[in-house]
């Protein structure tokens, strides 16, 4: 049976081409970017191309980019360590469908001693600026609000919060995880002061990540040591990882507008099938790749399992595929019951996606729906 | 966290048995989760042998997981034909040990498959005005709390 | 020109076997562990083979090794998350020869209201076990000594550390990441309670490495998020980059007698050189792969650099190859003198090191010293 | 950090230019960086021309990094032939924009090598009872600290 990766938003099938731009950092190309000799001065110089290229995407300069293990490290150290160099009884601001990589750390930051508002968003996941504005006080320095939500994939208004941000001198991160090379970003023009993105969300290998620190923003390590970095993130750089995350990038277009003519297509779909209804914002405010439904009386566990048995993989915001039994705190956040968050399914589309993969989930899903349907007691037939 | 699964029980997830609403039962019986929100019921038909009444029939219907279909089959699988005072005794671990294993998470699937086939017992006897012994007294006192708690939710998606 | 490898301490080349079982993890089985999909549940296997392995490679069970993206993250998590999980005001002992991953670490430490000790080290470059029992006092909470050193190759006595810690009740952590599958390490029989490890040290990739942490043993996340690796380390799992840290390790042989045998034969045959000497401990408490000399009056960058020109990538603790310019604050604290350490140079070998290899070395070596000894005003002829 | 170096300074390294001990020099000048540890020794032969005093011969010796061999190639390259004067008005500033660039952690060495010059003159008209430009006596006073502190380096490993 062929299989049909819906679960993009998850993580991504590498490139071919990335991971041929990978094979020499491996076997070939070994060394030790701080090494003195040849093999050193091929990494280093790897290095310094892909931090070229990972800048240019969001028009930051090379020194600006911070390479990470990954989109939650980043997350971790924008939050963390702007608060700590300011210290405790400081104020932090972010919003209630945050991904846990930024929830947790502010929750553990309210441990620590620092305040933090969580903004609530609307029906389609949208924060409002005017909350926004009334929440920032003197004590506040930081916001982090996600460019685009990873389960829904609405899109926030990050160019008036960076504004706000700036007007009222406080410091803006962005958790650009899911929008990284799907929607234009412009570190300058959106007034972002810190972004992290992550490489495995866009056909790069997992494992790598980047933190953009404009510069004149101080900030500490979360990883002490060697200094690598320019002192920010220690550690033997991940350079194959990093030339794949560039390489990566290279290979992206925006817009894509086959994607979203495929989802849009995927959409209309599914929405023929009854009691059932899209999660999230439409049209602009959406990221391209990203459909989240809902069906009624049925459970999003046993719906994935389902697909999965028919050859579609797909994801759930269902309490059962959680390890803490809640459903999707973004759906919830959204007004969503926990029946309908329950019931909810996404499906998340990448470059490789094709017409065809579309047509089969589209003939598949209403028997599986209404299958698990029969055999659920609340109602349906 | 798919691959914590065991085998029979993707296999009773894939090919549930008795997994239908059934026409004019004996007894309903019906038991929801506040963990996680799932709702589960089982229906039964009564017959009668010598050595007193028996389950001839039974089906579930399940809004739940993978854990929550499959403990419901095998609940059906265990109690079916059994006399009453049998099914009764059925525990939720006995369903693990037949599931092979369940993550530790969904344990609590298992109990509500043994509470919703106690809760059509319940209904039963009940409506038969027959005597009705202490241990299905107690589980239909915690299930009914608990039904109270996820009512909110059914309601919502009844509406 | 043949290039020849003698850098192995600062990283390694990724064996091909590695890179070969790494591969479908790119393109083919890349789904995220955490997914409830095929994609997902292969992640999750060779997540927990991998485990296994690496469990199993120093007598720990799978439950205790967390993931995280190298030896340097590993080092911070065990030092700042026992110290911050017990609070300030309390006491930790490490060495003055530590990787900076520990002693900057350490050093943030005493920003944040900790104590610490650093051991002194003898000529050898080995703690005294009783400075050690003597600096153990009440407030310690934590005791942070590096198996074997990454500079000079000398060997901690672990065993005697792990056993003194259990005695006084401090828990013990080791820094494993050049001794790591080249000499034994049994956790349990070491009472070692926490042990970071990196799989680019290994000829598996860069940007993975472990954490073990004794079951018993309570220690906070450094990166928060979606729970993954037990709650302890969250981020999307470096799938391909862990298989290939478990199928190194199913690569290596301990003890690997034709490396040490081809070590030695350097070190016997560099020695012939006038003025110069081997830096550390000789025999068993040598790393087997390690040899580290100093060569009067010449400076280790330019004998570097000599040396990559004649197609030999090493490695040097001299002042001119750090950032801080300062040497080697291993070879400092072994009492060796500024110029000394000026002049040192670190040839490591892998199991890829050929007696062709080390016989070229012998032959161009000489010269290059000469050479560079001729144009210093300090001496020589 | 290999990367950081210039083509231009990689080449001097390799091929370094008057890098040789002079044979009864007419001076000789020494600096030496307490940041680093680097030593460098500065050899002279002076000739007389019409406008006055010239560099006739130039070498050097060098107990440092790349950065450190290069320019002080770079700085007998551009000294050789230079009358004093002009000699004395080579900045370390020049060393470096002939080199392309240096590492800002290497910016020392170029200062490093203009000292040792300045050094060697000041010995050659200090010798010769002639006046000495303030300037050569600035960097003196300094270079003369500066050496004391990596005197110590220099005896352990004399000895
Ligand atoms: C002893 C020691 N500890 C820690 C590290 C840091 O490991 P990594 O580069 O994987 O972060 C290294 C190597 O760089 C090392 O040699
Ligand atoms: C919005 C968002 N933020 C952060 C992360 C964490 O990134 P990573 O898995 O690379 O740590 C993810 C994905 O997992 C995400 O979707």
């Amino acid at each position: 049976m062929k299989k049909i990766y819906l679960d993009n938003a998850a993580t991504t099938r590498v490139a071919p081409e990335v991971l041929e731009a990978m094979k020499p950092y491996f076997t070939d190309k070994y060394g030790n970017a701080s090494s003195l000799h040849d093999f050193g001065l091929e990494a280093a110089e790897a290095l310094e191309e892909s931090r070229k290229t990972l800048a240019g995407v969001i028009n930051a300069k090379p020194e600006e980019i911070v390479f990470t293990s990954g989109g939650s490290e980043s997350d971790n150290q924008a939050i963390k360590e702007i608060a700590f160099s300011k210290g405790p009884n400081h104020h932090i601001i972010t919003s209630s469908i945050e991904h846990p990589a930024v929830l947790k750390t502010c929750e553990f930051l309210e441990k620590m001693g620092f305040e933090v508002t969580c903004l609530p968003v609307n029906k389609e996941g949208s924060i409002s600026l005017d909350d926004l504005e009334k929440s920032i006080k003197d004590k506040t320095i930081l916001v982090s609000i996600m460019h685009a939500n990873n389960e829904i994939g609405t899109i926030q208004p990050v160019r008036e919060i960076g504004r706000i941000c700036r007007e009222k001198g406080v410091l803006f991160h962005t958790d650009a995880v899911q929008s990284f090379l799907k929607i234009p970003i412009d570190v300058k023009e959106m007034n972002i002061d810190l972004l992290s993105a992550s490489s495995h969300k866009l056909h790069g290998p997992k494992g790598v990540g980047l933190l953009y620190v404009r510069s004149g923003v101080k900030i500490n390590p979360l990883i002490h040591g060697g200094g690598h970095e320019s002192g920010l993130r220690s550690g033997t750089e991940n350079v194959a990882g990093i030339v794949g995350f560039a390489r990566a990038c290279r290979l992206c277009r925006i817009p894509d507008n086959k994607v979203k003519e495929l989802r849009d297509r995927l959409i209309e779909g599914v929405l023929e099938i009854k009691d059932c209804w899209l999660n999230g914002a439409k049209g602009d405010k959406r990221l391209p790749n990203n459909a989240n439904f809902s069906f009624k009386f049925i459970e999003g566990e046993a719906l994935v399992l389902r697909l999965n048995d028919s050859g579609v993989a797909a994801s759930t915001g269902s309490a059962c595929s959680t390890k803490s039994l809640k459903p999707s705190h973004v759906l919830m956040a959204m007004g969503l019951s926990h029946v309908e968050a329950h019931g909810s399914l996404r499906l998340t589309l990448s470059r490789y996606t094709t017409k065809e993969e579309i047509d089969y989930i589209l003939k598949v899903l209403p028997g599986v729906v209404e299958d698990l349907r029969k055999i659920s007691p609340l109602g349906g037939k | 966290m798919a691959y914590m699964y065991s085998k029979r029980v993707m296999e009773l997830f894939r090919h549930p048995k008795g997994c239908r609403k059934m026409e004019n039962p004996d007894a309903v019986g019906e038991a929801g989760s506040f963990l996680c929100g799932d709702i589960m019921k089982v229906y039964l038909k009564i017959g009668k042998k010598k050595d007193g009444l028996f389950i001839k029939d039974i089906s579930f219907q399940s809004f739940g997981c993978v854990a929550n279909i499959s403990s419901s089959s095998q609940t059906v699988e265990l109690a079916k034909g059994k006399t009453l005072d049998e099914a009764i005794k059925i525990k939720n671990m006995d369903i693990v040990r037949k599931l092979g294993s369940l993550p530790s998470v969904k344990i609590h699937c298992s109990v509500l498959a043994v509470d919703a086939l106690r809760e059509a017992i319940y209904n039963y006897l009940k409506g038969k005005k027959l005597p009705i012994p202490k241990e299905v007294l107690e589980s239909h006192k915690r299930v009914q709390k608990e039904l109270k708690e996820v009512e909110h939710m059914r309601e919502k998606v009844l509406k």
